[in-house]
């Protein structure tokens, strides 16, 4: 067992269980709050991954961008509380589906093993300068077009939120 | 040295417990960060294996499923506020128009 | 690519030219879509006499295929169809027939049609490109293109601009003649399949198909060259598609459209099947005697002077197709130069008679009556056409006429083209349609403009509109028909000139050809 | 070249204008003549048919001075095809040129006269406008009548055969919108349809008779087909004589002979200075123009011969009995005519030609002064009619009634009023009937001469004709100028113009001295040795004075016998004829024509009206077009298409097919369709399942 291993393990209980948390929150708040610990734990994952720049985008966007505005949300809606929460019988059935799903596909992993092999924790050259600049190489040599795709699709969507919550002018204007 | 297997499995019971969220939770605000943990998930997968095999494109894809997710995640917020401004609730038990 | 440089070539494009320009005119301005059709016509005509006499390429000497135009078109797959016009004497005059005919008919349209002027327009000109290619393609692929092509706006023509059954003489006149050319097209797969070219040049150089085969194809091709002609019993379309059909649709039906089925006998069933042709000519003298005198004992019958004249064209074309079947060189001269005389006295009739149902709006013949003195124009002009149409002696009528029976009474004398089957009878008794046709022509201008006044007269002026005689326009579209009446009539040589050596070769190739001394 | 050739041929280079003058005549009064005066026109064109006159005289002497060589002058090629030739070749030869003096002499008389005839006619008829047309029509006819007789080739004699048969078409149709009366009618317009279908009847002859002579003479040049002639008559003899056959139809056809003489009759609907010219003088007499020209075709063949002569025998007989019966005084000409006619057939077909071109031109002079002058007469008595309706003293009545000015019931006693007429009309009578010394005297006799010495049977049949010839001629006279009018109109009839009576004047002299160009007395044959250049056998026979003896006797008896009847005891108003009585129904079929009209009605005309009436209802649209085009063809395909396939494979198998198919579908997706409720979790709950379906899948998957 190695710190590797048990440094994982004791990752792996903490995002189960923050997002076990948000799935069970019953105010919205707290379930975004655990989300945002999810979103950290994963970071953790991907540094051990040797995925440094993933890892930080991870916290800034994730954790720090998206989920906030999530938060904004939740309160301009005041909607921490929402009527009708799920019953213990409303989890039988998609419960019992995420079990098979999950045992499918650990079954799967298994049976198949496709991907074998073991994540070496990685070598302090990994996390120099050289690497982001394969990292940048990559992002603008050969996936320039998905890059700038991307910009695209996040102008579009910026203008369609801005589109989809302006104030009707109504008999104001 | 944490077998990949690892990961993919913890990808995979995160992945479920996002489903899960998605099927049982009637608040959409709830739905909407399942499915985040749904896509970290698939997130962790990718840079595991990108790690596993030494590629760097597993990582540049994960880079723009982020910018995806913030992009979904920027307009389905803004379709809830609009939804909940002209029905005042956001149950989505309650919203059916598009039946069949 | 010097492709619009071939007189050919820009012959036959050239009234594209006109849609083009009458594509950007508006709808309403009607007087400029019947200028710039009349022109763009007029230009084509130019054009042609120019081609022919004065460009200096035209030999009217050399009897093969002149002004060739001709490259490679679709020769995938082992299909070798080439893109190939050529005119030699037997098809010059009827090209210039064509681009002459074009212009005196959208003149006649100048008050007759007044309404959708511009797709009136963009059909007859879209008409002439495909009659013009009917007479210059010499690929059989190419040819079969134009020859359908001609039926789509003669179509609209009838079934739009006709009168009050148009749709159903329109329908009736396009299935009929295409029943006949599928049968066409057939043979001409076979042509050109087995004769791995559609070339018409090659494939009579060729030659070489067995005469049982030759039989069959040639049945074919006279389908549909005997449903256009048409060939008695197969008229029954005519009358329908001339009653009902505007008048200068009836003039390019009868004065060009015609033509295409005689001619097509002419450049392809004789020269591509000439044992068959040989085994033929009784036969279709049979028919073309029968329909000479049947269409003129018809004609006499009618009430309706649109349908007489429809009739006369039955008849006049059998004539055509007695002289043609004679082989000889007087029958088949006599046949091209009638080809020409019915197109223009037939056309002009049409055209006359048009005339004055534009003023009256009836072609029944009993309400007219007494008409010279009212229209001493009108009446000497229809004379002088009607005398032509029953082929007096100096007009162009007698010419071909008599030249035509002449070439089939000689066809009739042993080792001619009719001996095997009644001889001299299908002369002689064809020239009974001489007597005939003075009966029904001389009956029409009598009822019409002979005799009494008759009731029109009245009639019309109570609608304030009193006969009056042509006018200038009118007179201007008759005048070149007329010339050319007396010319035809009286100095015939030019005309003779121009088809004389390709004719003299095609007997030829016939006489070496077909086991028979030709006379 | 041209210089010399003019020399040696004298004036035959004006040859084509023999055509050209009438036609530019023509043409003056067709375009400009809107603007002339009646005068002007009618000059113009008379001027034109001089200038063809004058031509032939300078072309007759060219021939005289060629000592008879035949001249030709080609103007242009015509129809040159194959081994065809045919040339606008104009030719002039004694024969030609005889026609052409007679044609030209007699047309520009009669021009002359129809200057004031037309004016009254017009006047009459009021319609002014005729004036110039009649004129037009009449330079026409000269211009045709002299492509007839110059040209070189039987084709271009046929040009002229159709166009005079154009001419007499128009002019006989010239009044075509009313009767001889002038109340409106089709009457004279189906005359002249008549007159020119029964002609193209013989035309169609003429035509068979060209098409066996060029396959089996090689020609239609006169020349080259007489040169073949001779060795195709000695091989199959049958071709000279079919070839001759076919032509004498032509020749029935123009010279109206039987079968074909039915037209002329009616062609009296035209004026009377046509009738004169083209239906006495010139056009009726091609067909004998034409067996003169072919004489040596017809000399080959004398069962051809025998044929022709009796042919023209029969119809000199025929008519002259018509002619007996007749009431109108232009129709009782125009049986004389054809009776005539037949003489100069009969002549010809006997080979005697120049007895027959002899009474052709002396014929051509009297029967056009009494026809001339038959107009003078119906003139007079229009202004007498005139007169009476102007002056109408005697009580209106009578004068509503249609009044024909050609009845000879109407007229009598008109020596006294036109004393200048009957003197004139008496010339003509007398030069008709044969009596001595008048021109037709010597012209029958000649013909009489040959017959008997020839065809006995020709002879007698000709003889009877002769005496029938003068009783009808003294009938006519009887009746028209003495006795006592027997109607108002005759009483106050007029004497005609100078204008009128002038030409009338010179055709009388023409007629009393036309016997001095043919006498029976050697040295006195001109004609006969003038036609000899061009026909090759002459019989220049000598005076018989028992033939004449006997024709005068029949000629001077026939009128004595018609002073009996008509002379003696004058009709007086309202009288049936003196001859109806004792003749019965011999009388009656004379008057009636032999009822040969009526005959050839119901054989031939209405047969043929019935026939193509039959073919075009019901043989062709009922049968053809109405039955196997829209019925049978339409029909089957529109109840293959409507019923057949559309109503029951279609409708009921197909359709039904689909139909099903359809509610299937329809019922499936209603059921379905609750499935899709709306709410976001149930979709992505069955999206969950299809993904464990689907990794099930895969699992399970080998």
């Amino acid at each position: 067992m190695t710190i590797d291993l048990i440094l994982f393990l004791i990752l792996a209980v903490v995002a189960i269980a923050t997002a076990l948390g948000m799935l069970l929150s019953r105010n919205a708040v707290y379930s975004a709050l655990f989300l945002v610990l999810n979103f950290a734990t994963v970071a953790v994952f991907y540094v051990l991954l040797g995925a440094p720049f993933i890892a930080m985008a991870q916290i800034t966007v994730y954790a720090g961008a998206i989920m906030v505005l999530f938060l904004f949300v939740i309160m301009l809606l005041g909607a921490e509380k929402t009527p009708g929460n799920p019953k213990w019988s409303d989890y039988i059935l998609p419960a019992g589906l995420a079990l098979v799903l999950v045992l499918e596909s650990i079954y799967l992993l298994i049976s198949r093993g496709v991907p074998s092999g073991e994540i070496v924790q990685p070598e302090a050259s990994v996390n120099s300068v050289d690497f982001l600049r394969q990292m940048g190489m990559a992002l603008f040599n050969e996936y320039l077009l998905p890059f700038e795709v991307t910009s695209i699709l996040l102008l579009v969507a910026m203008v369609g939120a801005i589109v989809l919550t302006k104030q009707e002018k109504g008999g104001r204007g | 040295m944490v077998p990949v297997n690892y990961y993919i499995i913890l990808s995979a019971i995160l992945f479920t417990i996002g489903a899960l969220g998605v099927l049982v939770r009637r608040n959409p605000l709830i739905m909407f960060m399942s499915i985040e943990l749904m896509l970290n998930s698939a997130n962790l997968a990718m840079v595991a294996f990108s790690s596993a095999i030494k590629s760097l494109s597993g990582q540049i894809f994960v880079f723009f499923v982020i910018a995806v997710a913030a992009a979904e995640v920027a307009v389905g917020l803004a379709l809830i506020v609009q939804i909940f401004k002209s029905r005042h609730t956001i149950n989505v038990d309650e919203m059916n128009s598009l039946k069949g | 690519m010097n492709f619009f440089t071939e007189p050919l070539n820009l012959m036959l494009f050239f009234p594209l030219v006109g849609v083009l320009a009458l594509l950007l005119i508006p709808s309403a301005q009607k007087n400029a879509l019947r200028w710039t059709a009349l022109v763009a016509s007029l230009i084509t005509f130019a054009i042609s006499l120019w081609a022919f006499f004065f460009s200096g390429q035209y030999e009217a000497a050399n009897p093969d295929l002149q002004l060739v135009a001709k490259f490679d078109w679709i020769t995938v797959a082992g299909w070798n169809i080439q893109y190939h016009l050529g005119v030699d004497g037997l098809s010059i005059l009827l090209v210039l027939l064509t681009t002459f005919l074009t212009p005196i008919s959208i003149l006649s349209t100048w008050t007759a049609v007044e309404e959708r002027v511009k797709d009136f327009m963009i059909f007859f000109t879209l008409l002439e490109v495909g009659m013009l290619g009917v007479f210059m393609a010499q690929d059989l692929f190419l040819f079969y293109i134009f020859w359908e092509f001609t039926l789509v706006p003669m179509y609209f023509l009838i079934g739009i601009w006709g009168g009050p059954r148009r749709i159903y003489a329109a329908i009736k006149f396009f299935l009929y003649t295409m029943a006949g050319s599928i049968l066409m097209l057939l043979a001409i797969l076979w042509l050109g399949i087995e004769g791995k070219t559609f070339s018409v040049p090659l494939l009579i150089e060729q030659g070489g198909i067995p005469a049982d085969i030759q039989w069959w194809l040639f049945l074919a091709f006279t389908a549909a060259f005997a449903i256009k002609v048409p060939m008695w019993p197969l008229h029954s379309w005519l009358p329908d598609a001339h009653v009902e059909a505007p008048t200068a649709g009836s003039v390019i039906l009868a004065g060009v459209l015609l033509k295409m089925g005689t001619y097509g006998f002419l450049r392809f069933n004789i020269p591509l099947f000439p044992e068959a042709t040989v085994k033929a000519a009784p036969w279709i003298a049979l028919f073309a005697t029968i329909g000479i005198i049947y269409g003129a004992a018809v004609s006499y019958a009618q009430s309706d002077v649109k349908k007489l004249v429809a009739y006369s064209s039955v008849s006049h074309l059998g004539f055509v197709m007695l002289g043609m079947f004679a082989l000889n060189a007087q029958g088949i001269s006599g046949a091209i130069l009638q080809m020409i005389n019915h197109g223009l006295s037939t056309g002009a009739l049409f055209l006359l008679v048009g005339m004055i149902y534009e003023q009256t709006h009836t072609r029944e013949i009993k309400v007219y009556g007494g008409l010279w003195k009212i229209t001493p124009v009108f009446g000497s002009i229809m004379l002088i056409v009607a005398l032509s149409s029953m082929g007096l002696p100096g007009l162009n009528g007698f010419v071909g006429e008599f030249t035509i029976l002449l070439g089939a009474w000689g066809a009739g004398m042993e080792g001619g083209a009719f001996a095997p089957m009644g001889g001299v009878w299908w002369a002689g008794l064809s020239a009974l349609g001489v007597i005939m046709a003075a009966i029904y022509i001389l009956y029409m201008f009598q009822k019409m403009f002979l005799g009494p006044q008759g009731e029109i007269v009245d009639e019309v002026k109570k609608h304030g509109h009193p006969l009056r005689d042509l006018n200038w326009r009118e007179i201007v579209t008759v005048l070149p028909l007329l010339i050319f009446i007396f010319w035809i009539g009286l100095y015939p040589a030019p005309f003779f000139d121009l088809m004389a050596p390709s004719v003299n070769k095609l007997v030829e190739a016939l006489a070496a050809v077909a086991p028979m001394a030709m006379p | 070249m041209q210089l010399s050739e003019t020399i040696s041929t004298g004036f035959l280079f004006l040859a084509p204008w023999l055509v050209f003058f009438p036609v530019i005549g023509l043409l003056i009064n067709l375009i400009f003549g809107g603007r002339m005066s009646e005068k002007a026109i009618g000059w113009v064109a008379s001027a034109a048919s001089g200038a063809a006159f004058v031509v032939s005289v300078l072309l007759a002497y060219s021939v005289s001075a060629a000592h008879g060589e035949v001249l030709r002058w080609t103007l242009a090629p015509w129809m040159h095809v194959g081994d065809l030739a045919i040339d606008w070749t104009f030719r002039a030869d004694s024969l030609s040129t005889t026609m052409m003096l007679v044609v030209s002499g007699v047309g520009t008389l009669i021009h002359i006269y129809a200057i004031g005839y037309m004016h009254e006619d017009v006047r009459f008829k009021s319609d002014l406008g005729r004036y110039r047309r009649f004129f037009v029509f009449l330079n026409l006819f000269i211009a045709m009548m002299m492509i007839l007789v110059s040209g070189d080739s039987y084709m271009m004699l046929f040009v002229g055969w159709e166009g005079v048969g154009l001419c007499s078409f128009l002019l006989i149709g010239f009044w075509y919108d009313m009767d001889t009366l002038g109340r409106p009618s089709w009457a004279n317009s189906n005359a002249a349809k008549k007159a020119f279908i029964t002609n193209r009847i013989g035309d169609f002859g003429f035509l068979l008779a060209g098409f066996l002579m060029f396959w089996k003479l090689g020609s239609f040049q006169f020349d080259s087909v007489f040169e073949a002639a001779a060795e195709v008559a000695h091989n199959e003899p049958w071709v000279i004589v079919a070839i001759t056959l076919f032509m004498l139809i032509g020749v029935a056809g123009k010279s109206a002979q039987i079968p074909l003489y039915v037209w002329l009759p009616d062609a009296m609907a035209g004026p009377t200075p046509v009738s004169a010219l083209i239906h006495a003088a010139t056009m009726v007499t091609a067909g004998v123009y034409l067996v003169t020209r072919s004489s040596e075709l017809y000399t080959l063949v004398p069962q051809a011969q025998y044929i022709v002569a009796m042919v023209g025998a029969a119809t000199a007989l025929f008519a002259a009995t018509i002619a007996v019966g007749q009431y109108d005084i232009k129709k009782v000409l125009a049986y004389s005519t054809i009776s005539q006619l037949g003489f100069m057939v009969a002549a010809v077909g006997m080979g005697a030609y120049v007895a027959g071109m002899f009474h052709l031109v002396t014929h051509a002079f009297f029967k056009a002064l009494l026809f001339l002058s038959a107009g003078s007469v119906i003139l007079g008595l229009e202004r007498g009619h005139h007169h009476l309706a102007h002056h109408g003293g005697h009580g209106g009545g009578h004068h509503e009634e249609v009044f024909d000015p050609g009845d000879m019931r109407n007229m009598g006693g008109l020596r006294k009023t036109m004393p200048v007429t009957f003197w004139l009309y008496m010339i003509g009578t007398l030069a008709l009937a044969g009596i001595f010394p008048f021109a037709g005297f010597w012209s029958k006799d000649e013909i009489l001469l040959d017959a008997s010495l020839h065809y006995p049977t020709v002879y007698i049949l000709l003889s009877i004709a002769a005496f029938f010839t003068a009783f009808y001629m003294g009938r006519q006279i009887w009746m028209v100028f003495f006795g006592e009018a027997r109607h108002d109109a005759a009483a106050h009839a007029e004497e005609s113009k100078p204008i009128i009576t002038a030409p009338l004047m010179v055709l009388a002299a023409l007629s009393i001295l036309g016997g001095a160009l043919n006498l029976p007395f050697e040295g006195f044959h001109n004609l006969g040795h003038w036609l000899e250049y061009t026909l090759h056998e002459v019989e220049a026979l000598p005076l018989n004075l028992q033939v004449a003896g006997i024709s005068t006797a029949l000629a001077l008896t026939a009128i004595v016998v018609s002073w009996l009847i008509y002379g003696r005891k004058p009709l007086t108003k309202g009288q049936p004829d003196p001859l109806k009585k004792p003749l019965g129904l011999i009388f009656t079929g004379m008057e009636n024509k032999w009822f040969v009209d009526e005959g050839y009605w119901a054989v031939f005309v209405n047969r043929y009206v019935d026939i193509s009436r039959f073919l075009a209802d019901y043989v062709d649209w009922r049968f053809w077009h109405d039955f196997v085009h829209d019925k049978v063809i339409a029909g089957t395909y529109n109840w293959l298409s409507t019923i057949a396939l559309n109503d029951y494979a279609d409708q009921k198998v197909i359709n039904w097919f689909f139909d099903g198919w359809g509610r299937a579908t329809q019922w499936l997706s209603a059921t379905t369709r609750k499935v899709q409720n709306g709410f976001v979790r149930s979709y992505a709950l069955s999206i969950m399942l299809g993904v464990v379906v689907i990794l099930g899948y895969l699992l399970l998957k080998p």
